[in-house]
């Protein structure tokens, strides 16, 4: 119950933000901390629960916005449904990668994935209809009511995504299916002998992971009016979405979210700031240092804090 | 004559160039404690993995209870009766000893979450683990590991229950401690296959056993004929 | 497509191949038969580029600089996976996914470690080889080619030879195929492993030379060959190096026929296809045990 | 008396400088990625210009403050850092960033805002979005602008085939893209077509295809990174002896390390410029040599011919246009730009409907007798011969490519 309250605070939280006279930058930095906190907890949803590691976050987020563009340029859909399109495509094609290479060891699945990156961005470099590799501009359709700009929409709109994945994400932890993935990442074997039909769930947590990278890769050609391949399909969406919860803390919902809010807002903070090669290195020092030092990420150095302070009591 | 519960018609399975197993035949019987030998590489761990479904063998079939179910994925063999222990423990480790039952207990059994959980706590008090319940699993001892290996196959609601070396690397108290768990097991009417390098063991508990060398059986028995059986003595002093 | 052509595409796509397998093979050790998931190899590969290119500034020819960086970058390698070994390998757990993350920040790090020294330009190097070609008749294939293809036989031979016929090559594989066996054995797989580890980043520092012979290179080059690399290696089946070779020209040689007959734009789609077939229909590789 | 007001004068300028806020002009521009290298050198030249204007007592008496933060050569990022321009640093003027693909995300933006924004060597960006207060430095306007001068050369010199190659990049594609169009209308029969992906490893098989197809010409798009790969490949396999003009629009033959490590290997290139030594304009001579000793500092390209001119300009025409209107509103300057023309050390700019260049002049150079591993060399006139447009003109083409490369 409380996280549900959680939850629709969130939303309410975003929407009344989009409504005030907030300064619209933040929401153009949030939407894009946003995005992450989608991008990571979907990830989770296959690498930290069940322990493959998808590299191809990139693919599916780029296929997503594909999927929305194609919508919005040959029928002017509407956001909800280019978001709604893109999951059902996104999906599928996780289903599809999952399908050839889950039933190998995980080190296969990951190099599969990377291989979608480039199959995908290879498509539509040379697919005309979406702008080849000149990539296309896009004209936003006018704002909706109540809004005040598109951007403010957008922000709203993810707000909700983020809420949306971190909802399914928590139901999977804690139902049969988390047990199940968390049983598959500990031991396959021993999962599949004690009666988890593991390709079955590695085959959802797949799907469900890339149709939710899938929508939040179908805001982005909105926010950016533009599309083009090379940044559609780059690899900082990869590295991002697995760094994310890595720094978070993957064994539990809350650890991509704070992933991505922590990394997403330096990121942000040190390209306003730093702006020279320093604020590339920021990703990979943190990554190292996290995985190196705290394995469990923030959640876990917060449960050791706590320990330790029960403890010296 | 009332049809076995296992029965295993001509396996075989190769690894390359290797034969680990060739045409191996063998029945189980409801109610049976059944024991596997063999010297190291033999075959035994790749006939069990065969008959749990962590394999696929290549010719011959494997019936249980007159299904074949060698084209069955081992979560649905588990689902039909067949559980195992693994020789290695493989404890779902980031999770609680308790919890650790409750995947089989849902998955196989298809409890909700609140009876698995009373059931597991009833497992582990029979198994003597019920104090360690809540204890993440990569913090227990050597046996207590064994122990949760028999009480997770248990939650499994098994009709036939393989122990792949439940015994190994235990002190003489302990192996007394396990095996009395496999008795009591299996006088609620489960199946008992026993693999095990402690000859002594095997031979308190099986009924009947075999004994297999390169991939072959070389001769089945009661223990007392098995231990005198030259071919088996060949085969374990490697003469 | 002609006769003519057709053959043309067959010897560049054997050129290229070679290449790929060259830049490959130090990862078919360490992945192929370590196991490490060592994204950052192309990353030390082009670390090794750009010291080929600091020692060719003191009038170094490139493949020499290369051979003598080999023992430096085998201590680099050697200093790797202890760090990776005690870091990630032996707590054990999740190894697989932490060391992912721990190379994927490595080679991060390598890369903004190269733009802040030597800013993002390209640099290439110059040597007797590189900016002529070898001109059979109206044919001609330009010589720094034909260097990559010597390399990467030698390479190929080279690594051959000491897996199957050195006590400590003999180890290497022993350690890929079945540890315990080796522990029996009275040999401490770790030391194995970190030599082997050595060797395959000694054996990058050549690739890198050859890379820079091949073209001019930039600091995030490597971000191009993580797929490239891993696709020949995978292909090749893991950790056999004659695989390796036969996988590179396998995705030189359809690149190549794919650009004559089809265009360019599709070739990564092409190589990267290959890999996921194979990855469906015979995951154990072309060449795999 | 005239001595003492201007004393004064100075002196209210000076207090006035230190009273009123600065003009704040933002700017985001690539330092870090594939466009990093040219970024880091136009973002000296627009910082030269600022130390230049506040020596002169800034803009309205206002010291002018420069803000330009790193867009990583990536689109994502550059509509937050333009809001966090606009927003939160509230910035008075916006220059745009360097490229296309960095300013097509912030068109929108500006466009809804109604803000005035200067163009950074973009091509074509305002097509779709047709901001009317766009105005761009670059000397090209659409694809005709840009390759007609390298079809109409190779024309004159009795060409009838062309072959082109074309990274899969966006501005590359776009070039090509209008080049053929122009080429079918000039009646030029296209023997070879390839558009090789981003990371081509080698470029043997594709110029060995070029030399089994025979062109009279090959038009090249590349970027710069394939730019050095193609010359390589090029001069050790050969073109053969039927093409006249190779080149064209190759991105990367402008910046100083690629120059400078090809050498002699330029040699016979026909290629496209923004400026190069020769062409006329008052104080560009005294604005490269000021670059210099700041390049060799700050250790970007030394010698700054491509983007730091241009870049220097847009200072320039913002400090006339609002010293002009006395005003930073941006409609007036906007209407005041289109209405005007402005001297710069590029030439008098002034533009068409579009924001694009009204008399578009993109130079077509070949290089001639360049040797290896010098710099200073290309500050000479004669080693980038000016073909086309007419009006800068220094030479006429030496054909064909082989002989001029001075290869068999």
């Amino acid at each position: 119950m409380k996280f549900w309250i959680g939850m629709a605070v969130t939303v309410a939280l975003a929407a009344g933000l989009a409504l005030s006279r907030t300064n619209e930058y933040f929401f153009y930095a949030g939407f894009v901390v946003l995005q992450f906190v989608v991008l990571a907890t979907a990830w989770n949803i296959l690498g930290g629960y069940a322990g493959y590691v998808n590299f191809g976050t990139a693919a599916f987020f780029g296929i997503g916005a594909y999927t929305a563009v194609v919508l919005f340029k040959a029928a002017g859909a509407p956001l909800a449904l280019q978001i709604l399109a893109a999951a059902v495509i996104s999906g599928l094609l996780g289903f599809g990668t999952g399908l050839l290479t889950l039933r190998l060891r995980g080190i296969f699945f990951s190099i599969a994935t990377v291989a979608v990156i480039f199959i995908m961005e290879t498509a539509m470099v040379n697919w005309r209809y979406v702008g080849g590799a000149t990539g296309m501009q896009l004209l936003r359709p006018p704002v909706m009511e109540p809004f005040e700009s598109y951007t403010r929409m957008l922000f709203v709109t993810m707000a909700i995504l983020a809420v949306i994945a971190v909802s399914i994400a928590r139901y999977i932890e804690v139902s049969w299916i988390g047990r199940g993935l968390r049983a598959i990442r500990d031991s396959e074997e021993a999962a599949e002998c004690f009666g988890v039909p593991t390709l079955q769930l590695k085959l959802f947590a797949c799907t469900v992971s890339g149709a939710l990278m899938g929508a939040a890769g179908a805001a982005m050609p909105m926010y950016m009016s533009f599309i083009e391949p090379p940044s559609s399909f780059s690899l900082t969406y990869s590295v991002s979405a697995l760094a994310m919860p890595m720094i978070g803390g993957t064994s539990h919902w809350l650890g991509p979210v704070i992933g991505a809010i922590l990394l997403g807002s330096v990121q942000q903070i040190v390209t306003v700031t730093i702006s020279n090669e320093i604020n590339v290195l920021v990703v990979g020092v943190l990554l190292v240092v996290f995985v190196v030092a705290a394995p469990d990420g923030v959640l876990g150095l917060l449960k050791k804090l706590r320990w330790w302070l029960r403890s010296s009591r | 004559m009332v049809a076995p519960l296992l029965q295993v018609k001509g396996v075989s399975k190769h690894f390359g160039g290797f034969s680990a197993l060739s045409e191996v035949s063998l029945e189980v019987a409801e109610g049976e404690r059944f024991g596997l030998i063999g010297p190291n590489g033999s075959g035994k761990t790749t006939l069990i993995n065969c008959v749990s479904g962590a394999l696929r063998n290549e010719a011959g079939s494997i019936v249980f209870r007159g299904e074949e179910i060698s084209r069955l994925a081992a979560y649905q063999r588990t689902r039909r009766g067949i559980a195992r222990s693994f020789q290695i423990p493989r404890p779902f480790h980031s999770m609680s000893v308790l919890e650790n039952l409750v995947v089989p207990l849902g998955y196989v059994v298809g409890l909700n979450d609140a009876d698995a959980h009373a059931e597991a706590l009833r497992i582990l008090k029979t198994i003597g683990l019920a104090d360690k319940a809540q204890t993440p699993s990569n913090r227990l001892s050597q046996v207590e590991l064994r122990k949760l290996e028999l009480a997770r196959a248990m939650a499994a609601r098994p009709r036939l229950l393989i122990s792949d070396e439940a015994m190994a690397g235990l002190a003489g108290n302990e192996v007394d401690e396990v095996l009395k768990i496999l008795f009591d097991l299996n006088a609620t009417g489960i199946t008992i296959i026993m693999i095990e390098h402690i000859m002594q063991a095997v031979m308190r508990f099986s009924q009947r056993v075999i004994c297999l060398d390169a991939g072959r059986i070389i001769c089945e028995g009661t223990p007392a004929g098995i231990v005198k059986n030259p071919d088996v003595q060949r085969a374990y002093l490697g003469a | 497509m002609s006769f003519e052509l057709l053959l043309e595409a067959i010897v560049f796509g054997v050129l290229l191949g070679c290449f790929y397998a060259a830049v490959s093979i130090g990862l078919s050790v360490a992945f192929g038969l370590l196991d490490v998931p060592h994204v950052a190899h192309p990353a030390i590969m082009v670390l090794g580029s750009y010291c080929t290119y600091v020692l060719g500034r003191y009038g170094w020819d490139p493949i020499v600089a290369g051979i003598a960086l080999m023992p430096l970058f085998f201590l680099l390698g050697v200093a790797i996976y202890r760090f990776y070994y005690e870091s990630f390998e032996k707590r054990g757990s999740d190894a697989g996914v932490r060391g992912l993350a721990f190379f994927f920040g490595l080679a991060f790090i390598i890369e903004v470690g190269l733009i802040l020294v030597f800013g993002v330009d390209q640099r290439m190097v110059e040597a007797a080889y590189i900016g002529r070609s070898l001109a059979l008749g109206e044919f001609r294939i330009p010589w720094r080619m034909v260097v990559a293809f010597g390399v990467a036989l030698a390479l190929t031979a080279g690594l051959t030879i000491y897996l199957s016929r050195t006590f400590t090559g003999r180890a290497i594989k022993a350690v890929a195929q079945d540890e315990p066996a080796l522990r029996l054995m009275g040999a401490n797989p770790v030391r194995i492993k970190q030599w082997a580890f050595g060797i395959a980043t000694g054996v990058t520092a050549l690739a890198g030379a050859m890379l820079i012979v091949v073209g001019p290179v930039e600091p995030s080059l490597d971000r191009v060959y993580i797929g490239r690399t891993f696709a020949v290696v995978v292909l090749a089946g893991l950790g056999s190096m004659t695989g390796t070779l036969a996988a590179g020209l396998i995705l030189g040689i359809s690149e190549s026929i794919v650009l004559m007959q089809f265009g360019a734009s599709w070739a990564p789609a092409v190589a990267f296809g290959l890999l996921l077939v194979a990855l469906g229909i015979r995951p154990q590789g072309l060449f795999g045990r | 008396m005239r001595f003492v007001s201007f004393i004064l004068g100075l002196a209210f300028s000076a207090v006035a400088l230190a009273q009123s806020a600065p003009v704040k002009i933002g700017i985001g521009i690539a330092q870090t990625g594939t466009l990093g290298g040219g970024g880091k050198a136009a973002l000296l030249a627009l910082q030269m210009w600022v130390e230049d204007v506040n020596a002169k007592g800034g803009l309205l008496g206002r010291k002018v403050e420069l803000l330009a933060y790193d867009d990583q050569s990536n689109p994502a990022t550059t509509p937050g850092i333009y809001t966090k321009l606009l927003d939160v640093d509230k910035v008075d003027l916006l220059i745009a960033p360097y490229g296309t693909v960095p300013t097509a995300p912030i068109m929108p933006l500006v466009k809804q805002r109604g803000l005035l924004l200067m163009g950074n060597f973009s091509f074509q960006v305002n097509h779709t979005v047709k901001h009317d207060m766009w105005f761009n430095n670059a000397p090209w306007g659409d694809a005709t602008s840009w390759t007609e001068g390298f079809l109409r050369i190779g024309q004159n010199i009795g060409a009838q085939t062309i072959a082109f190659i074309a990274a899969d990049q966006e501005f590359a594609q776009n070039l090509a893209n209008g080049a053929k169009e122009i080429a079918k209308k000039s009646g030029l029969k296209t023997v070879y077509e390839q558009n090789y992906p981003p990371a081509t490893v080698d470029f043997s098989a594709m110029i060995r295809a070029i030399r089994a197809a025979k062109p009279d010409m090959v038009f090249v798009c590349s970027y710069p990174n394939d730019s050095v790969a193609i010359v390589r490949a090029v001069n050790e396999i050969g073109v053969g002896p039927t093409v006249k003009l190779f080149g064209g629009g190759m991105v990367g033959l402008q910046f100083t390390p690629v120059m400078e490590s090809l050498g002699s290997s330029l040699n016979g290139i026909v290629n496209y410029h923004s400026y190069v030594p020769g062409m006329k304009y008052p104080g560009i001579e005294d604005f490269l040599q000021r670059y210099a000793k700041k390049a060799a500092e700050a250790k970007v390209d030394p010698l700054g011919f491509y983007l730091p001119p241009f870049n220097y300009a847009i200072g320039q025409i913002l400090e006339q246009a609002v010293a002009a209107t006395k005003s930073l509103d941006q409609k007036l300057l906007a209407r005041h730009l289109h209405s005007h023309e402005f001297n710069t050390i590029v030439g008098p700019i002034s533009w068409g409907p579009d924001g694009e260049r009204a008399r578009p002049a993109v130079p077509m150079i070949q290089f001639r007798n360049v040797a290896d591993k010098n710099v200073e060399q290309f500050r000479q006139i004669g080693k980038q011969v000016i073909l086309h447009p007419p009006q800068f003109k220094s030479g006429d083409p030496v054909v064909p490519y082989e002989k001029a490369r001075g290869g068999n």
